[in-house]
């Protein structure tokens, strides 16, 4: 059984309402071919976490831009002036998390874990609101799981049952946010038949991903 | 203005030991490596997922998948490595990084930054800086010693959002070398360029001035 | 003995659905692998770092490398992956496992099971075992119904130390399958070659009979 | 510079008095070589940080059935009778903890976290003298960081600069504790020059690393 559909399938999986977790780092490791499908179509009151919201002129930053979006959930705005424009106008609500806090999140959700206690942010405004548990003298915020209904997460490669192979700097937030979510659809370059992808370097198992689209 | 910044950059990499480890923020810090001797070997950690950071990529030679945390297409050693973005802040927060060079808006004498957001003004958000800081085992900040306006950002206490409290070990500047101790700022070195007068008329951070001020 | 325990391990077989991610555990749960239909595709996590497990090696075909959660030499099939242990809890606790089986000492009407340790006397250590209770998304207990000595295993309550509270869902003897509902334990199945009046007396938890008592 | 070193040198690294951390699960993944050495030494008062017990015959299992060693932490040890007779006469002191719990703790230190709230254990023994600590209605154990003064790890291939590629299911605890001491001694069997590894599929970077022992 083959996981690999075309990119005009999601229109059924996408809904108005859904948690949306967006892979990459700034455009690096972005599934774009899905992005620029994703804006296409008129899904309402989304929240999307993301790790930044990237540029506003392609893909990932595009949507965040320009899609009907109630809230994001992130580390770092500061590249797209028109998501900063709609926070300032409150026609969007920004969750600002330290990156490794975010990422610790993530993991805790497809790790069954109740959170994290994490040192980041004591004594600034990421703590404000949270809950402070100290240990062994340290004082620590609790940090508790993030996850979504579906993740959108690039690839290099993939075999048909849909293990995953990233490529360089282009893992970023994709392994984590592939356990994270519901649904995992994952866009890769290149679809190889099974057994012929290396599996010893597989990094995200076929058992987190329902759909593979390849990169147009 | 690039003379300054250059000033600074080099000073700074005068702290980087062979073999260390190290994360570079954006601006300024990034211009350390610059500066860094050939027989020093310094191991460049980027927090979008490797190690082994080497020069931005020539024209033609870009590679999608290796970039730098400010988005820029990049090179890697031949020992570096890549890895997901929760491994990559286990390094940062784990205490794995020798230093970090983080610019600022302002700084204290307590060791607080603050670089991540003006009220109202500019929210681009923390990213990793807030990791970095908590994280590193030595964090040194690069800053501008006055505002445009003429203003010290080398302040006896940061009045914007904090990216972290007490965390800054050393801060240099254009004029000044500050030593952030238990006892307070201790001011080191100052800039061939300057007298003691004009940088304790520049900082409004009380100084503690060292018995042997050096030139740089 | 090996009778008995084959009809326990077919029984179990049969609650495995197509594409199922399954954990199996040492002893009987092992050889339920014998007798999954063939059109029945299952994909079998151990939990030492592989999902994707198939038969043990045959001699002179063993690999140091690939093993099983018991020590013994294994083979993967094509679409199989490798992982680290962190990575291989996450699985299990992060509810990423659609079944685990598992052989106890003790298991009662409220779900509880023991099966890691017999005060001053046994102390193996729970290996897995609690985060595979906790973890997967149908816990079965595969147990023989009573002791050498002839004593229920099926108890009101466990007195040996528990593996997990209220986790087991079904439980399967080689005389009875028993489902753990919030009323208490409901038996569904019992033996071609038992009675229900010897199944109720060979079980000490409280049984409520099904409407529809079938056979296996 | 190389981290090669011939596995006499350990003398000089070795203690008394010191906690150590052995990857492996069972055999597989083990550092035989490295552990076959320190069967020659006469370490006193050790801790020992470890998944199981292995087989008290050879390396690992050997070590912790003879060595003078005050406490094991480990998931099981249910494969070495001779550790479990040492216990059951009181000669040495075993924590036990769920396998997924160890290796969150271990992960935990090396992330620079104050731990992780898990759900497994609750209920159980697991819990006893543990911190409960409740996220939404739902109960947690907290699960602080295990750390140790050096961890005797195996890989399959590095280079010359500690950078490891593990091979199939014998990466399991490897790459975590690769993390969690301050020295690091990686045991591998093929050692290439730097540029010759395989960059893109490096599990634990040379930053972690601090001497390479090559398997004899």
């Amino acid at each position: 059984m083959s996981k690999v559909i075309k990119v005009e399938r999601l229109k059924d999986i996408f809904k108005d309402q859904i948690r949306i977790m967006i892979g990459g780092f700034l455009d690096c490791g972005t599934a774009e071919t899905i992005l620029d499908y994703l804006n296409t179509l008129d899904l309402k009151n989304l929240t999307v976490i993301v790790n930044d919201a990237g540029y506003n002129y392609k893909s990932k930053g595009k949507f965040l831009a320009q899609a009907d979006i109630d809230k994001i959930i992130t580390s770092h705005i500061g590249t797209n002036p028109d998501v900063g424009n709609k926070m300032t106008s409150n026609q969007i609500d920004i969750e600002l998390i330290p990156q490794g806090t975010l990422a610790e999140q993530i993991r805790s959700k497809g790790a069954g874990l109740g959170g994290v206690l994490t040192p980041t942010g004591i004594g600034t405004r990421a703590a404000e609101g949270k809950k402070i548990i100290e240990v062994e003298g340290e004082k620590y915020i609790l940090a508790t799981p993030i996850g979504a209904d579906i993740a959108v997460i690039k690839a290099w490669r993939s075999d048909q049952s849909g293990n995953l192979i990233y490529r360089y700097a282009a893992k970023n937030f994709n392994p984590i946010m592939a356990m994270a979510a519901d649904t995992v659809i994952a866009e890769v370059e290149e679809v190889l038949d099974n057994g012929k992808i290396d599996n010893n370097n597989i990094m995200t198992s076929n058992i987190f991903v329902d759909y593979i689209v390849k990169s147009k | 203005m690039s003379d300054i910044k250059n000033k600074i950059a080099k000073r700074i990499a005068e702290e980087i030991a062979d073999g260390d480890v190290v994360n570079l923020g954006i601006g300024i810090p990034t211009l350390v490596c610059d500066f860094i001797p050939e027989d020093v070997e310094v191991n460049i950690h980027s927090e979008n997922g490797l190690v082994g950071l080497d020069r931005e990529a020539k024209e033609g030679f870009e590679d999608k998948d290796i970039i730098n945390a400010s988005g820029r297409y990049a090179t890697i050693k031949n020992t570096g490595s890549f890895f997901d973005s929760a491994m990559s802040f286990n390094i940062i927060r784990g205490g794995h990084l020798d230093m970090t060079v983080l610019g600022g808006l302002q700084v204290d004498e307590k060791g607080n930054i603050a670089n991540w957001m003006i009220p109202n003004k500019l929210v681009p958000g923390m990213g990793g800086a807030m990791d970095l800081t908590v994280g590193a085992k030595k964090v040194i900040c690069a800053i501008i010693h006055q505002t445009k306006k003429g203003k010290s950002k080398i302040k006896s206490e940061c009045n914007l959002p904090l990216t972290a409290k007490g965390e800054v070990d050393l801060i240099v500047t254009e004029l000044a070398v500050m030593e952030v101790k238990k006892e307070g700022l201790f001011l080191t070195e100052i800039a061939k360029e300057t007298t003691l007068e004009e940088v304790i008329k520049k900082t409004e951070a009380k100084l503690i001035v060292s018995d042997n001020l050096k030139r740089f």
